[in-house]
């Protein structure tokens, strides 16, 4: 069940003129969060925003082992995320969750791959987390505009995460878009067991699962449809979901998602 | 102790405050979160006779202290929902009204023999206001015969109360109600949403796949409150009210404007948790206000002229 | 060079920024904030034949995101106007556009006539939308006749271009957009506010003395977004857009939507030095889209399915 | 004219749970304002709050002889006052003014009775500081609920000030309300040449202007009605004005006033 939190900002980290994570003390929250599961967050008194904005919980934060908050990785786009970039010390958050299906974990000697486009990242730190202590190796292909917008880079390396990553300008690792180097590996690794993981704009989300498809790998991917309860109540966040061959219908991305199955979209609707 | 309950023609709500139709999904969604049976009501989520699909996305977009929506009432059918979803709302003892949709009167009427016949229903909803498909009732709700016609034709078939639900894109809503109640409704609730629209200036293109969708929340509530305001003057059936209520002192306007009972529709996406909010803060003003029970309130406003106070400040 | 200037009619405005009536006093107030000679036009207060007391205070409240009047239409009376006021205006070379109400169909047609023969008047704006005055012309902005009528006898005696405004509290504005062009209007502007009311539940009292008011702001701007939509799908005169501009992009959303130019109220009590943020904002974005001409932006809506992209975000 | 400054928070000085000191690095405004005008202030992005507030202006700010802020003394009602309470050093408040007419400040042998209800205190710090730059003799009448909701009492004192306190609850100087010290004062004053300037909930002014009527002096009250604006603009904050002996017309009390002669309103409308 869901908890709401008024969660009081431990620090806010700002990545870039863009990108921040904000650490929140919501440990009820972080506790009860699976890989991929969001939280529905409102700041501000008063009705402009009115809204509650879904955000991944990024990481799980410890002290001493005992959870005791979460963070969001944050892109700003508008006015809530411009909220939160701006967040201080001691503001308050209030923070609705967990919420959603997360991702299904895989064990060995399955490999875990992860693909992520920018701010897509955001639940991919908690999804390694778990792989890696279920043994699972694990894999980010994460990409961007550019170099200065791939993050947390050596969180993910010293916990043993391989990464392979993609530039559109080139300033580092591939030059072009993250499903290059995927469909690379993917065709490189016959005879292995791997499932594909996937967090980013819808269109890479789409290449993503057609390239797991044609490679015959089971797929998950985290889709964003604009949300306006989390909590299955107002049918705003909904996504084509294959009915048979040519058929859909639409299903509440908030209750049965954000996490699909890459082959369960219809993609061409 | 403070008394809460209203009553709608043969029914008795144990408190004014309903969960608003279209924004509590098929209540069910809820019962995580809050307890149904502590409700007043729970008025589901719009039905057709057949499940329908509904608008392709982007189907909501935020507005200054507000929304639009064009879902366009995609929904499992009456069938599915009897089967699916209401042995669950009786199990949780949520007194549940069913807000119903049909493109003719035959539908209405189809769609009320059917849900009498279900166990658990204890009103319905007749929605012929929603704004943002062509055949949700709207062509009923923009004409008084058309309002006059189907709500007598659904009394017909139907022990159940039934409650039409008015829109507010009319030039005087004061008439549709008073067409509500000659034609033998039990109630009427108002608002639905009002017509409306956002245009994205970078690509000129509508917010809403569906070009137009409804507006609710906080920013329609003074216009909401007129209304149920002149419909309080117009008829004597139970008003239903609501639009932007998101507090218990928003839903205490809307009674003392003159609504037996509200409805909260928008606000519940802010807070799923604004219920017993809301139960606490009509509990507390009725205490504080010395009225032990909550219908005494409903149409108290005092338009007598004031006086000036000396508030040493 | 981006070219910002609309036409009314016979009347050229230098751009399509306007001070919305009621909003600006009779502009002279303003002298002191913003060259009065850089607006498109200036619609002064609200003038009745003689003068007018106004409403008792409370005048007006804050609600989400809006406001609500009712002032009253307190004011000086058109001979004093044009005495008092007018020279002034014309020395700023304001254009200006006088808001013309009236009781009855003749006080409007007499108003017309003593300021066509009055220098420095560019058009006559009519107020038939007033929402909290019982004479304010209300009885014809409901009517599609009333509104024909009343617009057809101003346009006999007048050389000056005719503007009804219209109120948004009616079932199908587009129908009044319509009459009003059939009766001859040079355009038609809206929206009016939008009847409303709050009540303050510790004293149970209407927050207005009238106990109705007019809501504006941007709490109504996807309903006027959505009615100028509407009307300009109906009519070829050009629309006057109005209702919860606060941004260079509102302006910009209405005009996509159909409106030629537009009217900003509220937002001139938020921030007088709104005026050239206004314009600013729309030569800008004229400039990145490399639109010559700001009439080439009217009704450019665009309605087709939008494809998704990839933005590597 | 009335300019627009951004003002930044250069300290908040919390005067009781309900009353606080804003300081405000609005030095264009502060150095054009005379005693009793007042700017209209806006906190916060968004459209809740939408409107902007009046506030008089408290203190002007010097520091070595240059003007460099000014406060506000508000009080916590609503939104607003309560955004100014919980202000912080750094946060910006949108600040237009200095605006309305002003007190008409008198010359010696002229003495100057400010008479003051809670927050109506306002305007008194810079009257009192022009007044006595003219040698003019003051004395603050000063009322309020209780004594610990009286504020500033020294800082009037070591300019000279005399102070003359009312409580309600009796808990410093008189008991009951600020008319009766004024009256005893009026009553005792007999061939003096007084100046009356009061500011404080509407009644109070009343009383204050009907007192001085009585004693046949002068008196000039400062009104507080809604204002949706400031300039002229709205019509909101008319208050009526003797039209003859039983007329009255509406005058905008943000250009005719805040501050009027007290036999000019028509107290009885
Ligand atoms: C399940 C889920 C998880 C997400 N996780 C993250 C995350 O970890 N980090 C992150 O930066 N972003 C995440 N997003 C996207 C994030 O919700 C939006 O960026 C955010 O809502 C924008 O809010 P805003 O007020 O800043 O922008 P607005 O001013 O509301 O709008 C700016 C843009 O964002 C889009 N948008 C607005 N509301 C939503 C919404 N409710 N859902 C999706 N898009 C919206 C609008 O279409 C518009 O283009 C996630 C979205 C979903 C659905
Ligand atoms: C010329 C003038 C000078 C003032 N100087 C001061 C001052 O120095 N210190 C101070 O604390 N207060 C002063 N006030 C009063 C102050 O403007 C109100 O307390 C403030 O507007 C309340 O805003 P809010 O958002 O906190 O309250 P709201 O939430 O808006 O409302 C709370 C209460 O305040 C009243 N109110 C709301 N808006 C206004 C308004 N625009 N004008 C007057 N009352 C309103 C409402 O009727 C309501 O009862 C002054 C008022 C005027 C007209
Ligand atoms: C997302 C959404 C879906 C809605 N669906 C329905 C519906 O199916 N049937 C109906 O009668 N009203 C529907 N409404 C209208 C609400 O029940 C309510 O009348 C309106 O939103 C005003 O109340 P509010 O401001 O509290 O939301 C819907 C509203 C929203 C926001
Ligand atoms: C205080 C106030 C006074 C108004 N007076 C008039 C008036 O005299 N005549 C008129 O046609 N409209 C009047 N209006 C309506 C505005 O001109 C405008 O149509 C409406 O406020 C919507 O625009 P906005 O949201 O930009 O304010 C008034 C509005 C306000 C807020
Ligand atoms: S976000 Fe409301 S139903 Fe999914
Ligand atoms: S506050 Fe707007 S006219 Fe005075």
């Amino acid at each position: 069940m869901p908890v709401d939190v008024e969660a009081r900002v431990i620090r806010n980290t700002r990545l870039s003129s863009e990108y921040n994570v904000l650490a929140l003390a919501a440990p009820e929250i972080a506790a009860a969060t699976a890989p991929g599961q969001f939280v529905m967050v409102k700041l501000g008194r008063g009705s402009t925003p009115l809204l509650r904005r879904p955000f991944s919980v990024f990481e799980v934060l410890r002290t001493n082992g005992r959870v005791d908050g979460l963070t969001l990785l944050s892109k700003r786009v508008g006015v809530t995320t411009q909220m939160l970039f701006d967040a201080v010390e001691g503001d308050v958050v209030s923070c609705l969750g967990p919420l959603g299906r997360p991702y299904t974990p895989v064990d060995p000697p399955a490999d875990a791959w992860m693909v992520a486009g920018g701010v897509g990242l955001a639940p991919f730190a908690t999804l390694a987390e778990v792989l890696l202590a279920r043994g699972t190796g694990v894999t980010l292909f994460y990409g961007a505009r550019t170099a200065r917008d791939l993050f947390y880079l050596d969180w993910f390396r010293d916990r043993g995460v391989r990464l392979s990553l993609a530039t559109e300008d080139g300033s580092l690792g591939d030059h072009g878009r993250v499903t290059a180097p995927l469909e690379r590996a993917l065709a490189g690794a016959a005879g292995r067991t791997v499932m594909v993981y996937a967090c980013g704009p819808e269109p890479m989300l789409e290449a993503v699962a057609r390239l797991a498809a044609k490679y015959q790998r089971p797929s998950e991917v985290s889709v964003e449809r604009v949300m306006g309860c989390g909590l299955g109540g107002c049918y705003s966040c909904v996504i084509p979901i294959r009915d048979g061959p040519k058929g859909h219908h639409y299903v509440r991305s908030c209750l049965g998602g954000p996490v699909f199955a890459g082959d369960q979209i219809a993609w061409d609707r | 102790m403070t008394d809460l309950s209203i009553q709608i023609g043969p029914l008795t709500l144990k408190n004014p405050i309903i969960a608003a139709s279209g924004c509590f999904g098929y209540g069910v969604e809820y019962a995580g979160v809050v307890d149904l049976s502590l409700l007043g009501g729970v008025a589901v989520k719009g039905l057709f006779l057949a499940p329908r699909e509904g608008h392709p996305p982007e189907r909501i977009v935020e507005t200054p202290a507000g929304m639009l929506n064009a879902i366009g009432l995609q929904g499992i059918g009456v069938h599915r929902f009897i089967a699916e979803k209401l042995p669950e709302l009786r199990d949780r003892r949520a007194t549940v009204i069913v807000n119903i949709c049909g493109s003719t009167l035959e539908e209405y009427v189809e769609l009320a023999r059917i849900l009498s016949d279900a166990e658990g229903v204890a009103a319905l909803e007749l929605n012929i206001s929603c704004p943002n498909i062509k055949e949700g009732g709207i062509t009923f709700g923009c004409s008084l015969t058309g309002t006059y016609d189907v709500v007598s034709a659904v009394k017909k078939v139907t022990p159940l109360p039934v409650i039409p639900k008015l829109t507010p894109n009319v030039t005087d809503v004061a008439s549709f109600a008073r067409a509500s109640e000659d034609a033998g409704a039990d109630a009427v609730s108002l608002v639905n949403t009002f017509l409306a629209m956002a245009i994205d200036v970078e690509t000129r293109r509508p917010k809403l796949s569906n070009i137009v969708g409804g507006l609710s929340g906080p920013a329609i509530r003074p216009i909401a409150v007129r209304m149920v305001y002149e419909c309080r003057r117009t008829v004597k059936i139970p008003i239903i009210g609501m639009g932007g209520i998101a507090s218990a002192t928003d839903a205490l306007e809307f009674m003392i404007a003159g609504a037996d009972a509200v409805q909260v529709g928008t606000a519940n996406f802010v807070d799923p948790f604004i219920w017993t909010k809301l139960l606490d803060g009509i509990r507390d003003y009725l205490g504080r206000h010395n009225i032990a029970r909550v219908r005494e309130l409903t149409g108290t406003i005092d338009t007598t002229a004031r006086e000036k106070e000396w508030i040493s400040s």
